[in-house]
């Protein structure tokens, strides 16, 4: 209830920006070579829009000049090699870091524009799994599967029903009450990926979602993503698996020391290309 | 549903007392040591100010009269004195009564005044002040109008150690007042170290809390009632141990050499709700402290 | 090589210290604190005993004679007194000495003793006891002891009221024993506390530092090292703060009103390093204790 | 010169146990099947040996009746789907959990009859790739690679050097004033692989060593594992990478749910099969 107010508020201040921000888009434009109706009708259907991103640490460039549009129920694959940026291209999305450059927007809310006060509201719309995990050592699996339930003050009943159910699709039902410093590193991330999907999010980041597993724990997973994709979701995911990259449909980027350095569009059963 | 968040983070902030409970318990032994301590002075203040009172009350300036005094110029004398600033009351003791006082004082050696011819005695007045002429100063102002009145002979007031005990007890009390606030900061310091010291091992915690869209109210809520409840607890254990100790003593000691004298109360209930709510303040204040730091919103 | 570890782990919990600043001044501000209060109170004992000390030497029992005593009874009654257990001296004085005295006390009523035409006072002794008679009950039995003898009229000791402050400086001192330990538990646990933290929020360091073949020892030193530093930090603050409390107070209110009544001393050295090696070693005790759950070696 | 003391003793220790544990040695000679004479050759040459070890956490079984011998210099691979036991054989023989049941001998020493005070020099054998990596979030890249070398108390000097040439063995020479937390997953991948092989260990234990690695920088580290093989280490690799399985050449050990499912011994250069 409370969400959908917010979301009212950021829509309204999202217009205002519009009116106000044509100069963004024009850049944008002129970057991206479509005539002005395309992208209006464009701008209808992105979940993600990027302008011109960079992002410094420091004297080090760990994304240069990144533009990129993600519609609605997109599945887009980020690759490259170690260190090229993919998981700072995510962080900046769920804004873990802040951009040192351009413009992010996210279902029209631009990131940089954001009150720290909505920036749980926003978060809520992610669902990630985080490549090291970032699982609590602290609390059970239930607990940490169900703390995305509990800070958007579900009820107990509704929470325990969902938690089970998710944990029954990643393979880890017998595991409810284990901490995660006893499983195994496949276990925990499965237990990840739970946790990522439980609130049925708007986007999915996954960021090397299948890195510790073989391939049939991560083949069952991708299955999970693609399910997810199947109904609706937005998918990234990051990762430097070919097997990864070449089973799945959709569109692939290819990063390297920040920058992106090929779009690889591969044909999805549904969807005519549109970018 | 916002009662109903209340109670989950109630239970969420004691569940994690429990966890961390010698933290915890560390840190509400310290609250109580400084309230014990605090309220140790301040029950001994509180007697020792009542005790001051009474002698204060007690204190009386003797104006001894020239020996040839009449009738008529004393009545002139009494009324003089009493429109002096300070004075409450005034009381005439004849140099015949005041024979028959030091008679029965002395009665170890009455053969002394036995063969007395004549009453070498002089008249006195006795003159009382008022409550508010505390300090030793204006008693001392005081004193010195009333000798300067003509037929007065002399005046002598108080004992001078009477002087010294104020002193010290203002020494005291403004000691206990700088104690008061360097334990009030000290609780408050703890309080906040042991907040931050819980943040610090739960930063990864909260860090994945804010990642999954947790306000700050959510995250913060369970420091500050846990920062209360200790502060809460810590007073009250304090005020406790030392009513045991206040009750022990009294019970014990007060017949063997205060009986009568002395009439110990506890503290005030002002006093004590004061002191309740100062800790729990304090809790308050060492979470706010330590949670500034670290969320900058 | 072993000299050289030893620089490296005091550098070590050093850089420790200073990198979890905060912490350690809460620590070090809770010892000196703990400290401070133990050797104000230790203080005021230790000035308070000598004042006592020289108050009880003081204590005198005025023994009365009765009226009709010849020479050759007084002179056998001395012996008689001088060899009771507790006696230290013994001092004659005559009733013309006394009448003298008493004149030259109550100057201002000199006239109440010109008529007199026989001395109406008693002949006394006055009996100084051993500085072992040092409690309140010895001096009350050796009195009445006195007072059956022959010849002997009547005892007076002391003032009463300095039987009560023994009573009351010994229930201080109690006080002060108990508020000792208590404050050393005090800071034996914050010290425990504070390591028992830093070892959480360095758990995951040390379990990697075992997996690659840290040996214990080569673990522990360093929490050894930083709480022993601690227990002297917070010794040495406290000690410094009561000095300057007591130079400030000395130099201050001691020419009011106790000019050469008292002669306070600050704490004697004794107690002075007693004082730092309890605090250090409540610093490497809380060490132990905390270390002592976490190792199981 | 403490460690060789040390060692010293432990052979002697060793000696004794021999003499008293041939009831030990009867059973496993049955289980292989092997004449007396093959197995005191044999002893010889081996670094590990584990006789019907079990672990168990609670109920569940994590390895069920695990009997293997590890040569001097031998490449060994364990690989097996996620929850198979990997880790957790690695883990016992770092003494890093007890086993329930079974006997493990690391270079002659029963690591049951190992005194406390004696467990940090046997982990000075071993150099560890975790899975989950372990560095110290609050130290630099540098001190979390020197630890290893301060532990054992050589100079400073030597460290640097040491740490310098092992940081660029991995490419992330860079980044040696860095905290982990700043780094890649790959790049924190590739300190944890340098902190395991900084000690010139006897034995090298690597789980998962490439988990988190893009197929280039994979072999990288593979190459260098390869290379401590060919200088005369032991190393033990516990992977589900189906690319490193078939690549390496050495002897592959498939677990499943806990038991050898099977053992497949690939020809190396130079070793006749002696298993
Ligand atoms: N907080 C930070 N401070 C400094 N440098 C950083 C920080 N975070 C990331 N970097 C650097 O930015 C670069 C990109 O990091 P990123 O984590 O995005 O790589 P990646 O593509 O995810 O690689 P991998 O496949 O290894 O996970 C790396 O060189 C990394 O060291
Ligand atoms: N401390 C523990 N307490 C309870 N169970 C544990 C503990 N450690 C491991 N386990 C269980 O033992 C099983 C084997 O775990 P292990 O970590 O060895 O698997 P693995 O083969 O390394 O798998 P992965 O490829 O996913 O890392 C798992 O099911 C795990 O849950
Ligand atoms: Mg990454
Ligand atoms: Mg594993």
């Amino acid at each position: 209830m409370q969400f959908c107010g917010q979301h009212r508020k950021i829509t309204t201040k999202y217009l205002l920006f519009l009116l106000s921000g044509q100069t963004v888009f024009s850049t944008f434009n002129n970057h991206t070579g479509k005539t002005e109706g395309m992208n209006e009708h464009h701008r209808e259907n992105t979940i993600i829009r990027m302008f011109h991103v960079y992002k410094r640490y420091g004297a080090k460039n760990a994304l240069v000049d990144i533009s990129i549009d993600v519609r609605k129920n997109e599945m887009l694959l980020v690759t490259g090699p170690s260190g090229a940026g993919k998981s700072t291209l995510l962080k900046l999305l769920y804004l873990g870091e802040p951009v040192s450059e351009g413009q992010i927007l996210i279902e029209g809310i631009n990131l940089s524009r954001i009150s720290n006060k909505r920036i749980p509201f926003l978060r809520r719309k992610f669902g990630i799994i985080f490549q090291d995990y970032k699982l609590i050592p602290t609390k059970t699996v239930f607990d940490n599967i169900a703390m995305v339930l509990e800070v958007t003050g579900e009820s107990f009943r509704f929470i325990q029903k969902k938690v089970s159910s998710v944990l029954r699709t990643v393979g880890m039902e017998g595991k409810l009450n284990a901490f995660p410093p006893s499983l195994s590193g496949g276990e925990q991330q499965r237990v990840a990926v739970a946790r990522a999907v439980v609130g049925d999010p708007k986007i999915i980041l996954a960021d090397e979602p299948t890195g510790s597993l073989d391939s049939e724990s991560a083949s069952i997973i991708m299955g999970l993503l693609k399910g997810f994709h199947d109904r609706g979701t937005t998918v990234i995911i990051a990762t430097h698996d070919h097997e990864i990259i070449r089973k799945t449909k959709g569109r692939a980027l290819y990063l390297k020391e920040g920058s992106i350095q090929s779009e690889d569009v591969k044909p999805t059963k549904k969807r005519p290309i549109t970018i | 549903m916002k009662s109903g968040l209340i109670i989950f983070f109630i239970k969420r902030a004691i569940q994690d007392i429990f966890n961390n409970r010698f933290l915890h318990a560390v840190t509400i032994t310290t609250i109580a040591l400084s309230i014990l301590i605090v309220s140790a002075f301040g029950l001994f203040l509180s007697n020792a100010g009542d005790i001051m009172d009474s002698w204060k009350k007690g204190i009386r300036i003797m104006a001894y009269l020239d020996k040839d005094v009449e009738l008529k110029q004393i009545a002139e004398l009494e009324q003089k004195i009493l429109d002096l600033y300070g004075v409450a009351d005034i009381r005439f003791i004849s140099k015949a009564e005041a024979l028959q006082q030091l008679k029965a004082e002395m009665n170890r050696q009455t053969s002394l005044f036995e063969d007395l011819k004549e009453n070498p005695l002089p008249d006195v007045f006795e003159v009382q002040m008022m409550a508010s002429t505390q300090n030793w100063e204006k008693i001392e102002v005081l004193a010195a109008q009333i000798e300067r009145l003509p037929h007065v002979g002399g005046v002598e007031y108080g004992q001078h150690w009477l002087g010294r005990v104020i002193g010290i007890f203002n020494l005291f009390k403004f000691t206990g007042i700088v104690m008061a606030c360097i334990f009030f900061m000290a609780s408050v310091l703890i309080v906040a170290n042991t907040i931050r010291l819980l943040f610090y091992s739960r930063q990864q915690e909260l860090e994945i809390m804010r990642l999954v869209g947790a306000t700050d109210g959510f995250i913060k809520a369970p420091f500050y009632i846990e920062s209360v409840i200790q502060g809460i607890l810590g007073g009250i254990t304090g005020i406790l141990v030392l009513f045991v100790i206040f009750w022990v003593i009294t019970s014990n000691v007060e017949q063997d050499f205060s009986a009568g004298f002395f009439n110990l109360r506890f503290l005030p209930v002002g006093m004590f709700l004061g002191i309740i709510f100062g800790s729990m303040f304090a809790g308050w204040l060492g979470c706010y402290l330590s949670l500034k730091q670290f969320l900058k919103v």
